[in-house]
């Protein structure tokens, strides 16, 4: 099965549309251990990309996402803005010119991604941030879509218990400890809008 | 909540400040706040911005004296390369700019990028990290100290410096001594409600209080029962002296957190100069008000910068910015 | 509330002030603020005063080009006759003292009580009542329109008029004039807490609001459900403007209750501004911040001042004051 | 029965007593229609003029109150500062230098401070203010301590139903109808005070 432009377009949509519905609870979790902004920065990222994405249809999966990258640094702010946008970006570019590409193919991108969200973040999993969700959805997304997407929410549910020590959590020291990191759940959303654009209409697993 | 639609905010108080500051150039599409002169032939500039909600910081410092201009984010959301890129080529004569960053990963990863862009661009970047704040350990386990009171005056100080025309190296270098030199502590008394969740970040009863909590509504380090004023200057004191230590004068900053009146700040600075007095402190200048504050947050941080002669005749240089405004 | 006890707010907050404030003689055990050089020579001295709690309002305008001393009272209390006959013997020059008194009951008689007082000690004293809020029937039913906002501009601008020389009389009578040029309405978005009582002076639960407050607490005439800052500014400024019709430009003062932050200020101000320019009237100068306030309330004011040329170059006249700076 | 200094020492020290036991629901009265600070207005003043009296011990009941008065004006602030200081301190120079009083020149001193009070404020009776408790007790105090004191609580809770016209509590308009004016209230406790003075130790009324 090959992912085309239109896959790419079907996700980012789903993307925007999870991040508008779940934008409050994002809020919340960030309310509990952050700053109450995580949701809104997300609403307002991913409308902002699908209304670029309308006005001018890029035709590779690659430009696609790189022009998604661009204006999530463009429009977002805070962490989360440069740390997805880089994550799109990178993985955009690592998608190069090519009309269509593979799962596997993207697996690969997106890894090329979650690694430089890392660099520029300079966290590791475990430090309770988006990564304890991306990382191990690239892990198995050359598998299937749906299994990505259910690692992602493991990981997401698994920064709880988690001390974090990256991002604005972090100042909170033990008191971070119970509650869900918003970037893992934002990324668990982003994993779920794309085994959605995956589904039934773009192809799925199997 | 004294707004129209959260969605809004920023840039209705954008067209706000333009109506009542003729003499600052503001750009609410691009969220940019600027001297109206700048570019200032053969200055350094000095550009910082950050999230919006801790009003004057820091399109309230923009003026001679001051900032060459500032970048507003969303509320408690670091702004966007672009506005920084925008800013620095605004205000750049050629002489550099100074990006003035407040220690949080988003401002950090923002105006790093910005930096790189801006350096395409053709315009020479320094940047200088404010990190003051002592309730926040600096090590690996955390983003490291965020920044807070001492923007205030790493602002004035090299904003002085670079008025009087010293090249971008020494205003980066004074910078960041005024940075190394300072140490901050900020209590809440209530929380903070930002537009768009519409109710408080975190819940604090009435009849208790926050240490050690930083301008964004994050939880403290510790929470207590009520204390009184001057209970609150020796904990607030002893935890930026125990990082401090300062061997000569300092500059102190009682800081409102935007819901705590002027009246009560003005007592806790009697409260705050007992303690340094008692320890031993001797004091340059003290500034009270609300300066570096988190949106409708009742409390107070204190801030001290430990001075030399240079950084006093900077303090005292003249300032005209909506929010500071001294000297002849 | 970050305070020690109750009773010593106000002492406590003038010894803050002594320390934040080394140009302005504050004396304590008093309740003095006085400008240092006072008396000047020649010059008309302008004193004020009323219940603590307003701040920066007096204490805060004490200083060249606009208060020689400020008398702070209690908590929401007029301060006593004494405070006032020992500021006007320590500023009077020989050209005379004039009172500016916010129209309270309390303010007026103990401001009548000092200005017998001290004539009986040789000072000559004229008196300007303050009664600018709209929001008070002006009848022989009520105490009178209220002193609220307009108090800064008839103390900038009497004030200037004094640094510039001119005589008792025209003083007073220039004060005379900005207040019957000037008309306030005030909004609460919540209640005020004085530390005496502890709890909120009434009841105002999120989501409702009290138009036409005054500056102490005292429940407004009437409550509504929580309206936009667009719909706020069209019912503040159309209060005024049905008593104010301003044939000419006005001064605008955009004045926070205290607890509303700056940014909401502002944009509050951008709709002041739309209704402003949709009922015709020009705006010849903004000022925007907390400068008449009510300690912790929430909510806002809105003052308009109609000018000629002269209040206007008195207005852009230099003040050096804590709360007011500009000019060189 | 004559009224000596003493008895006037008695009457500043159990008005002391009652302002400080019935601060808070001064304040509580003041909030309602008013700005809160009567009842520490009321504690402050009376306990700076049991100091005074203290201290200097006056020694004719004129000079006493006269004093008190003073005092009064020179600590309270306020409406009630310059208007209760008034009603004493002219009380105390209607009674001249007297070194004994009876009750019916008391009687009449006090109509000529609540006069003072009239003239000084612009205020009549019904306007719901302090007058409305004493104007009907110095009416009868010429007959018994008990019936001014009576007289002024009723008085007191006569403002319930008023719309006020003086002061602060003006500003409602409507709004104050149905709250009791705080400083009728005061008002009463002076008077309460008196009739207690006069009672078992100071001779009564009988
Ligand atoms: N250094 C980092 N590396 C990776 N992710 C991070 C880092 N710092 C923060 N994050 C992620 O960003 C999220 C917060 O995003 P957001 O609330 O939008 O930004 P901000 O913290 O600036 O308010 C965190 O929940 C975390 O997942
Ligand atoms: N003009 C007046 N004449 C008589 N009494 C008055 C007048 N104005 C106010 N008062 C009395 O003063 C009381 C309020 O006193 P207080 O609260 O101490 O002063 P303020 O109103 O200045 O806060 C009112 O309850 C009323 O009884
Ligand atoms: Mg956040
Ligand atoms: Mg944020
Ligand atoms: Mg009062
Ligand atoms: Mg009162």
């Amino acid at each position: 099965m090959l992912l085309d432009t239109e896959f790419f377009r079907r996700w980012m949509a789903a993307t925007a549309v999870a991040m508008d519905r779940e934008a409050d609870r994002l809020t919340e979790l960030d309310a509990a251990i952050g700053d109450a902004d995580h949701g809104s920065n997300m609403r307002r990222g991913f409308a902002t990309v699908n209304d670029v994405l309308d006005k001018e249809a890029p035709d590779t999966p690659g430009a696609l996402l790189t022009l998604a990258g661009r204006h999530l640094i463009s429009t977002v702010g805070g962490a989360s803005g440069p740390l997805y946008g880089t994550l799109l970006r990178r993985t955009g570019k690592a998608l190069g010119d090519a009309r269509e590409v593979t799962r596997e193919q993207l697996a690969e991108a997106l890894g090329a991604g979650v690694a430089a969200v890392a660099q520029l973040g300079g966290a590791g999993t475990g430090d309770k941030t988006m990564l304890d969700a991306l990382s191990p959805a690239v892990e198995v997304l050359g598998a299937s879509f749906a299994e990505a997407r259910d690692a992602a929410l493991a990981g997401a549910l698994e920064t709880v218990p988690l001390r974090a020590r990256k991002g604005r959590a972090s100042y909170l020291g033990e008191r971070s400890i119970g509650h869900q990191d918003p970037g893992a759940a934002s990324a668990a959303l982003l994993l779920e809008a794309l085994a959605e654009s995956a589904g039934p209409r773009g192809g799925g697993d199997a | 909540m004294l707004i129209n639609v959260p969605e809004t905010v920023v840039a209705d108080g954008l067209r706000g400040m333009a109506a009542a500051h003729p003499e600052l150039v503001v750009d609410v599409e691009n969220r940019l706040v600027v001297r109206r002169d700048a570019p200032v032939a053969g200055k350094v500039a000095l550009v910082s911005g950050g999230g919006s909600g801790h009003e004057p910081l820091h399109a309230g410092f923009v003026g001679p004296g001051m900032l060459s201009a500032a970048c507003p984010g969303e509320i408690f959301t670091s702004p966007v390369p672009d506005q920084m890129v925008r800013a620095a080529a605004a205000v750049d004569s050629g002489a550099g700019v100074l990006f003035v960053v407040k220690n949080y990963t988003g401002d950090v990863l923002n105006f790093e990028m910005a930096a790189e862009l801006a350096e395409d661009e053709g315009v020479q970047v320094a940047k200088v990290l404010v990190d003051d704040d002592v309730a926040v350990a600096d090590s690996t386990f955390t983003a490291g100290r965020r920044g807070t009171g001492a923007t205030l005056f790493v602002e004035k100080i090299a904003g002085a410096l670079a008025d009087e025309g010293a090249p971008l190296e020494r205003v980066e270098s004074m910078a960041r001594r005024v940075d190394g030199a300072s140490r901050s502590f900020g209590v809440a008394l209530s929380s903070v409600t930002t537009p768009a969740k519409g109710t408080p970040t975190f819940d604090l009863p009435p009849g208790e209080l926050e240490l050690g909590i930083g301008i964004h509504g994050e939880p403290g380090r510790e929470r207590r029962p009520m204390m009184t004023s001057g209970e609150i200057a020796d904990v607030a004191v002893d935890a930026v002296l125990e990082d401090l230590r300062p061997g000569g004068p300092v500059l102190v900053l009682v800081n409102g957190m935007g819901a705590t009146p002027l009246l009560e700040l003005y007592g806790f600075n009697a409260e705050v100069q007992r303690v340094l007095s008692e320890r031993g402190v001797t004091v340059a200048r003290t500034l009270v008000g609300n300066y570096v504050t988190s949106l409708d947050m009742a409390g107070c941080s204190v801030t001290l910068c430990q001075v030399d002669e240079e950084m006093v005749r900077l303090w005292d240089a003249p300032v005209e910015t909506p929010a500071l405004r001294w000297g002849r």
